[in-house]
């Protein structure tokens, strides 16, 4: 039988595959959103420890990633009204037909590293890999400055993902101070979009390109 | 109760968002001493830490948090007396993120547990990133947009690499604490190959931020861009601490026996970096800039001496320890002529030597400890880089290395030569440009206070002192630190 | 010994006359009667007889000059071996001293020649500082081959008693090379025809005579008295070397001495009266083939000395 | 040894003195001059008792408590010792009225602090016995000669030397370093000593890089352009310090890392002659070319380093032949020069300092006519010249008579070692040739005839200590040349300390070359007597009469009319073209009426040409090309960072 854990993966790997297509940042925003919400859920489900603190923490980790997080980006871009374009470096088909590849690599590479901890678990590699892949993607393929800061927070998710799902070492709070890293990371890089925006009144990371040799 | 000392600049630091300028510099200061006198009494007793899975004294640690609380005191001095020549909008936010960036720097060199040490590291990019943006103009906008994303994503790419290391416990189910000192004793058992893949992680990240080619290129922006203080800081201080998380995780690999595999790794990387300064040194328009590439040249030169070990792996501390010191009191000495000068172009500057004798002095002896002259500490950690590399057989290595030192000199004097002795007054556009006109007798309207001097003096002092005499508490420590990667004398 | 001074002196005092010889020869080849053979000691005589006019600009330097250029020359001839008996005074290496010696000479003729001011002396100066360097070179080379043959490194070991006669037994043909490369030498160093022409009245194109052209008097006499000790070292060197026998009669060993020389100072004549002068930027490649010969004999000699 | 530390304290101590009474500029100068005199002093006296004495003097310093900072001083270190103490206290002397219208104090302070440093640095250069001790020393004599290189900054010229100083000296470090590298590579200690122990290549490799680092410090022909931009560029008496000892500490570490590796293969002794006969020829070609007269001397340095390094290589090409008269002559002779061309290098160099000082000129052309006014410069340099030309009777012959029979006895040896002979003693013969032409170029046009401009008009030769030490020198110069057997010894100690085969020396047989150069030189200076008593007996009641120069019939001479130093050397230059391309420049005349013109010639260093094109402009092409990485788009940025991890993974 198919386990609920996988089913939820294969809506992120659907998710992923939509954000390559999609050309609107809140649409964007809604599947980081989305993300983060599941990769927090995740080990609620593989569930190493149901103790009361690993609830709450979990808890945590939701809304810190599934709320807290894409909250800043959306109010970072409803305070600035700007266009809501992601402008792509690679254009949307190319980039969809490279996510279909990048999901199957991503499956494959998996199969490859047959890690013991998560064996029961099929999608759990396969969704963190194509995540921090499309993180990674997103950072190097898309000009719009919003678009890199949601490709970045993409990527602490599948790391994310990794990280909870193989570790039973770390402890929540070390967990939970990495949680803190990345929100503050995220918070200042609103901040600095907006600057960026007052400055420029544009996102468009072309602009910053004037400190070169 | 080690965690005082980076719990004490937390605490002031949060109180000096709120605080008003004068007060905010006096807590600057005031920090900067409490922090040094209690890192002193730390090296006298290494007291145990209360999270102790969490926290070490460490030897490697104890260096740079020396390093660390000297550096701050000298540039917080320094820093009030900058202040008072620049007014800045908003200062408070300046001296807050100072000392956060003070207490997460040495958090670092305190954390003895994997993911502890990545927050840290982490915490310093976002205490510093303030700090680049200080002077709220596009450029700074820039250069802080850079830093912060691309340092965010080396670390996370570091946060991967631990997390593989994580996993090469499992695949050789060992169950231990997640702490360096504690990996270090079971290295033996870790999955070798998921240790090296979050070796090669945690150098791409932590080297992201160390400032080892081709990732460098955050680096010469951010600390043109920010107040020279804070620049000290960066290349005085934040290199060595991202270096400390490759140290660390190089020990680990030397004791699971993969030291050839890192250390080759670190050794290309140490190559690159140095030719990639070497690249930027040569036609260097912006002095800045270029101390900047000069940081990139001796991270380089303290990855190369680490990846080749032994006698090298020695000579790459005492690199690290002095190149801390004369490169601050070099981006100090730059600060003053920022000061004086008005522009970061080396064109516009020029004859130094009589217009502002005492940051001359400090800024020609610092250039020539950097490039690698006694009576400066960096000429013998280059003695000993060298003659280790080749002790070690590393002949193609150790001629890259001296030739791109070489070129790299070369381009550095050049600068050096224009910035010292040249006179802009006397070229012939002088009439074309607003600037020249504005002085045409050559002085220039700055006045050398002593604060904004002897810091550098003091600094340059220190590093002079160590390359005779070397307290013996360092010495052991220095030892201790480096025969963990298989260095140390002979 | 006391005949190895005797021999010196009466080779200054008889330097003048065998100058001479030139003359007349020239004389003869224009048709003319010549000057008579002791016109040398009377133009001496007259000279030491008048008074100097200094230049103005000249200094203590221009005085210097004839003095130490007949030093240098009296001194030479001192470690030279007369008519095949032992010089006044001999040591291993003595040639080197003597080269050096007449570089010393040449010196201060020409800082006397620039001390004047004069263009024209400035000219004579830089060529006599110029074709002299090839000259020392291609004597060294002379040097370097009779080392082979003898492995020492006096005069007095290469011409004096029956050694001249063994380095023929040696090695004899690439010793003919020598005598032509020390005859260039000798035309060269005296600056004569087809080196400089001492005759000519221009003195855009002399080379000896132009950097003496402010000297006068005695000073000049001493100047002149020089270049004929000068000449006769080389003549002397020559002579020695085309006739090299020794019989058991001093006399007629002597004699054969005095034709040799007389055979020398005619070939200058004779060459003087038949060759033209050759232009300035032709002249180095004149003396380089002393130097290539002498060369060439050292080439050759490796093949003797086995 | 405690005297020698001792006399180097004194120095450095002066300099900082020197420092500290910046401010009142007299006593400084009192202060700093005594000081340093007395250090050297003290320095002089202390080379001299241990070059008498025949024991090795050791000293050692734990630093940085494991590894040590050794000394040790034999005969080689106490003969460069000497040397050095010697000519620095003269410079010193010197100095003392050379400085007097410095403009500001407190940069004359710097310039003996640094002076002192750089005293001090050679002389633990010399002495110093392990790695550390001699990078250490090396390092710190190259800062301080830099210092006192840009004494004069304001010019571009001046900068530009300092530069080229700065970079040559720290490339040549780093090949040092390599060839010191390898020592410790292969024998994992950093004593000199170890360096016997090596294998034969690896002694091949050590002396190569070895001899290019040394050789750029010494100025060996390829690696000597920093130098004929240096030395003129600092204060006279640091030039003379410079020219005259400094460079020779670059001999002094291939005479010694030769004599460590103990490896008795003609093929050092071939690099060195050769290396020896080019710089040597060059080297007094470009001098003639030179038209600035510090520049000139320069020069002639790189040249009498050739002479040097020819009598270092018969000296080798003796040991490995087997032939030890050989090489003790040659040994000797290089020893001998190295002691004679301080001197009188230093002499030239204070000269033309007087005359730089005098006259604020240093342009050959712009002079003339000086000896009339500056007695005693003039002669001195006129002494100097004589020595630097190598004749007799002064010092420059002695050492030269001992190369040139060192030469001489390889002529009987076999092929190579005869070729290589025939190199040397015609490359002697040529450079002896021109040195007379480049010197009596010098003196004629710039200290006689007549002033050429009016910088050389009514000038004066006031400073007492600057014509002290110059006639100190000059009686150097000439007494060495006379009786270089009182000085034998001293060239014969530091062979000793080479560590041949051959035990101890017999002196007889050189003190008999000597004994015969000093009767030689008495019976010239009999002869000169004689002919002197000649012409005053001749002249006796005489008008002496005083007129204008015979100017060959026409009438109104003129200074301008006079032979110039470029036209002296011109048609000597055009024999040497193709190794010194000379580039002129003059717009002919044309028209019936023909406007002003003007010839301006200048001689280029082929090396300098060739460092231009063959490594400067690659280099920068290269680095050129990869300025692209640094783009400044960030997205390449990170890409850079993923490419990284990328490539490594493949390593796994």
């Amino acid at each position: 039988m198919i386990h609920p854990v996988d089913t939820l993966l294969s809506l992120v790997l659907l998710s992923v595959l939509f954000s390559f297509g999609t050309s609107r940042l809140q649409g964007l925003i809604k599947v980081v959103a989305f993300q983060g919400i599941v990769a927090s859920m995740v080990p609620f489900f593989i569930g190493h420890d149901m103790s009361a603190g690993g609830v709450v923490f979990t808890v945590a980790t939701l809304l810190i990633r599934g709320i807290i997080i894409p909250l800043c980006i959306y109010l970072a871009i409803k305070k600035v009204a700007i266009r809501r374009e992601v402008e792509p470096i690679v254009g949307y088909h190319a980039s969809i037909l490279f996510g279909l590849g990048l999901i199957v690599g991503a499956t494959y590479v998996s199969r490859q590293l047959n890690l013991p901890a998560i064996s029961e678990y099929l999608l759990v590699t396969p969704t963190a890999v194509a995540l921090l892949v499309t993180g990674m993607f997103f950072l190097i393929a898309r000009r719009n400055a919003i678009a890199m800061v949601l490709g970045y927070i993409m990527m602490e998710n599948g790391i994310y993902l990794v990280g909870t799902t193989f570790s039973s070492h770390v402890r929540h709070i070390v967990e939970f101070g990495i949680l803190l890293d990345v929100l503050a990371g995220v918070m200042i890089m609103g901040i600095i979009l907006q600057n960026i925006n007052k400055t420029f009144d544009d996102v468009d990371t072309a602009l910053l390109r004037t400190l070169k040799e | 109760m080690v965690e005082i000392i980076f719990l004490a600049p937390f605490v002031t630091g949060l109180l000096a968002f709120f605080l008003p300028k004068t007060i905010g510099r006096q807590l600057l200061v005031g920090t900067g001493a409490i922090h040094l006198i209690l890192s002193l009494l730390l090296w006298k007793n290494r007291s145990v830490p209360i999270f102790e899975n969490y926290f070490a004294v460490t030897p490697e640690g104890l260096l740079s948090l020396l390093v660390i609380s000297l550096l701050f005191f000298l540039i917080s001095i320094y820093t009030m007396a900058y202040l008072k020549e620049t007014d800045l909008k908003s200062e408070n936010i300046f001296t807050g993120s100072m000392l956060l960036f003070l207490s997460t720097m040495t958090m670092v060199t305190l954390s003895d547990h994997i993911m502890v040490m990545w927050i840290a590291i982490e915490a310093t990019t976002l205490a510093s990133a303030p700090l680049i943006y200080t002077y709220r103009t596009s450029a700074s906008l820039e250069a802080t947009w850079k830093y912060l994303l691309i340092c965010s994503v080396g670390i996370a790419m570091a946060l991967l690499g631990t997390v593989l290391i994580t996993l090469a416990m499992d695949v050789g189910n060992v169950d231990a604490p997640l702490s360096f000192s504690a990996l270090t004793g079971v290295a033996k058992d870790l999955d070798p190959m998921w240790l090296k893949a979050g070796f090669v992680f945690i150098l791409v990240g932590y080297g992201t931020k160390m400032g080892l080619a081709p990732m460098h290129t955050w680096l010469p922006d951010a600390h043109s861009e920010a107040p020279s203080p804070a620049s000290a800081l960066l290349s005085g201080v934040l290199l060595n601490c991202a270096y400390l998380g490759i140290f660390k995780t190089h020990k680990i690999m030397h004791a699971a026996g993969l030291g050839d595999f890192s250390g080759t790794i670190l050794i290309v990387f140490g190559l690159m970096s140095i030719l990639a300064a070497a690249t930027f040194i040569l036609k260097q328009k912006e002095y800045k800039r270029m101390l900047a590439y000069s940081s990139i040249e001796n991270m380089g030169i303290i990855a190369f001496g680490t990846g080749i070990g032994g006698l090298a792996a020695y000579g790459a501390v005492i690199c690290m320890i002095h190149h801390s010191l004369i490169k601050s009191s070099l981006f100090l000495s730059s600060g003053n002529m920022l000061l004086g000068y008005k522009d970061r172009l080396i064109e516009n500057t020029g004859n130094m030597a009589s217009r502002m004798p005492k940051t001359f002095v400090a800024f020609f002896a610092g250039f020539a400890g950097i490039s690698g002259f006694p009576p400066f500490g960096i000429f013998i950690g280059e003695l000993f880089i060298i003659v280790g590399a080749f002790k070690t057989g590393h002949y193609v290595a150790a001629g890259i290395f001296i030739l791109s030192m070489c070129f790299i000199f070369a381009g550095f004097a050049n600068q050096v030569m224009k910035i010292s002795f040249a006179d802009f007054i006397n070229k012939d556009d002088a009439s074309t440009d607003p600037k020249k006109i504005a002085d045409p007798a050559g002085t220039i309207p700055f006045k050398e206070k002593a604060s904004l001097v002897w810091p550098q003096y003091i600094l340059l002092l220190t590093s002079l002192i160590l390359c005779f005499f070397i307290p013996d508490t360092l010495y052991q420590a220095i030892i201790e630190a480096v025969t963990a990667i298989g260095g140390g004398i002979k | 010994m006391i005949e190895s001074v005797i021999l010196w002196f009466l080779g200054i005092l008889t330097a003048p006359f065998f100058s001479a010889i030139i003359l007349k020869v020239k004389a003869f080849f224009g048709g003319k009667k010549g000057p008579p053979l002791l016109i040398n000691y009377y133009t001496l005589i007259k000279l030491f007889k008048k008074g100097s006019v200094y230049s103005n600009s000249t200094t203590f330097v221009f005085k210097l000059g004839p003095i130490i250029s007949l030093a240098t020359a009296v001194t030479v001839l001192m470690f030279l071996p007369i008519a095949g008996y032992n010089p006044i005074f001999s040591f291993n290496g003595d040639v080197i001293f003597i080269m050096y010696i007449m570089g010393l000479g040449r010196f201060f003729t020409i800082a006397a020649a620039m001390d004047t001011a004069s263009p024209f002396e400035g000219m004579g100066a830089a060529r006599e500082a110029y074709f002299p360097i090839i000259c020392e070179a291609a004597m060294f080379m002379i040097l370097i081959f009779f080392y082979r043959l003898t492995g020492e490194l006096q005069l007095a070991s290469f011409f004096s008693g029956g050694n001249t006669l063994g380095l023929w037994n040696m090695a004899g043909a690439p010793l003919l090379f020598i005598v032509i490369a020390f005859f260039i030498i000798l035309l060269t160093e005296n600056s004569r025809v087809p080196v400089d022409d001492p005759a000519t009245h221009l003195e855009l194109t002399m080379i000896h005579e132009v950097m003496v052209l402010d000297h006068s008097g005695p000073d000049f006499g001493l100047i002149e008295l020089g270049a004929f000790c000068k000449l006769f070292f080389y003549a002397t060197l020559i002579s020695r070397l085309i006739l090299p026998f020794d019989f058991g009669v001093p006399a007629f060993g002597f004699a054969l001495f005095v034709l040799g020389l007389f055979i020398v100072y005619l070939a200058i004549g004779v060459t003087e009266s038949v060759i033209a002068r050759y232009r300035m930027d032709k002249v180095p490649q004149f003396v380089l083939t002393s130097f290539a010969l002498a060369f060439f004999a050292i080439i050759i000699s490796l093949e003797f000395i086995k | 040894m405690s005297q020698f530390f001792m006399a180097i304290l004194i120095i450095v101590f002066g300099g900082f003195l020197a420092l500290i009474f910046a401010r009142q500029a007299k006593l400084m100068k009192l202060i700093a001059v005594f000081s340093l005199s007395a250090g050297c002093l003290l320095g002089v006296i202390d080379a001299w008792i241990k070059l008498m004495g025949s024991d090795i003097h050791t000293a050692s310093f734990s630093f940085l408590r494991v590894f040590s900072l050794g000394f040790q001083i034999d005969g080689l270190s106490a003969f460069f010792l000497f040397a050095i103490f010697l000519v620095s206290l003269l410079a010193t002397l010197y100095s003392f009225h050379y400085m007097d219208h410095a403009q500001a104090p407190l940069r004359v302070a710097v310039n003996y602090f640094f002076f002192s440093l750089l005293i001090a640095a050679m002389a633990l250069v010399v002495s110093s016995s392990n790695i550390i001790s001699f990078m250490f020393s090396w390092e710190i004599m190259s800062l301080s000669s830099f210092f006192l290189v840009i004494y004069h900054y304001e010019s571009a010229e001046n900068r530009r030397a300092g530069y080229l100083y700065f970079v040559f000296s720290h490339v040549g470090a780093m090949f040092i370093f390599v060839a010191f590298g390898i020592v410790y590579g292969l024998t994992g200690s950093f004593d000199f000593t170890a360096m016997g122990a090596l294998t034969e290549t690896a002694k091949y490799l050590v002396f190569v890089f070895s001899f290019i680092g040394f050789g750029s410090k010494a100025g060996v022909f390829p690696f000597h352009v920093w130098l004929p931009h240096a030395h003129p560029a600092a204060p006279s008496h640091i030039s003379a310090v410079m020219s005259g000892v400094m460079i020779k500490t670059g001999i002094y570490g291939i005479i010694r890392v030769y004599a460590l590796l103990d490896c008795n293969t003609p093929v050092f002794g071939y690099i060195v002659l050769v290396a020896g006969v080019v710089s040597g020829i060059l080297g007094v070609v470009y001098a003639l070319g030179q038209q600035d007269l510090k520049r000139m001397l320069a020069y002639s340095s790189v040249e009498n380093i050739g002479v040097i390094l020819i009598g270092l290589g018969i000296g080798m090409v003796g040991v490995s032949q087997g032939n030890p008269l050989m090489a003790v002559l040659g040994f000797a002779g290089c020893f001998f020069h190295i002691l004679n061309h301080s001197l009188f290098k230093s002499l030239l160099f204070m000269g033309a300092g007087m005359v730089l000082h005098k006259t604020g000129t240093r342009a050959i052309d712009a002079l003339g006519g000086l000896l009339k006014n500056m007695k005693i410069t003039g002669a001195t340099f006129i002494i100097g010249s004589l020595a630097i030309s190598g004749l007799p009777p002064f010092n420059g012959f002695v050492s030269e008579f001992f190369i040139y029979v060192g030469a001489f006895k390889g002529i009987a040896l076999g092929e190579t070692a005869f070729v290589m002979c025939i190199l040397a003693i015609v490359g002697l013969a040529v450079i002896g040739g021109l040195a007379l032409a480049c010197f009596t170029r010098v003196i004629g046009v710039v200290f006689q005839g007549e002033p050429r401009t009016s910088a050389a008009v009514d000038v004066n030769e006031k400073g007492a200590t600057m014509l002290i030490s110059m006639l100190i020198l000059a009686g150097a110069c000439l007494f060495i040349g006379v009786f270089p057997g009182t000085l034998i010894y001293m060239p014969m100690k530091a062979v000793s300390a080479l560590g041949l085969v051959y035990g101890n020396i017999p002196l007889e047989p050189f003190y008999r070359m000597t004994g015969n150069i000093t009767q030689s030189a008495m019976i010239l200076s009999a002869v000169v007597l004689g002919v002197i008593a000649l012409r005053s007996f001749f002249y006796r009641g005489k008008t002496i009469g005083k007129s204008g120069t015979w100017g060959c019939g026409f009438t109104q001479p003129t200074p301008k009319m006079q032979y110039t130093g470029s036209s002296y050397a011109g048609s000597i230059l055009e024999f040497f073209s193709a190794a010194a391309p000379l580039t002129i420049e003059h717009p002919p005349i044309s028209g019936r009426f023909p406007l002003k013109t003007y010839y301006k010639s200048r001689i280029n260093d082929i090396a300098e040409l060739h460092m231009g094109t063959f490594i400067v402009r690659p280099v920068l092409f290269f680095f050129d090309k990869l300025r692209w990485i640094q783009h400044g788009d960030i997205h390449l940025y990170i890409g850079y960072i993923l490419l990284a991890i990328i490539l490594l993974l493949f390593f796994i």
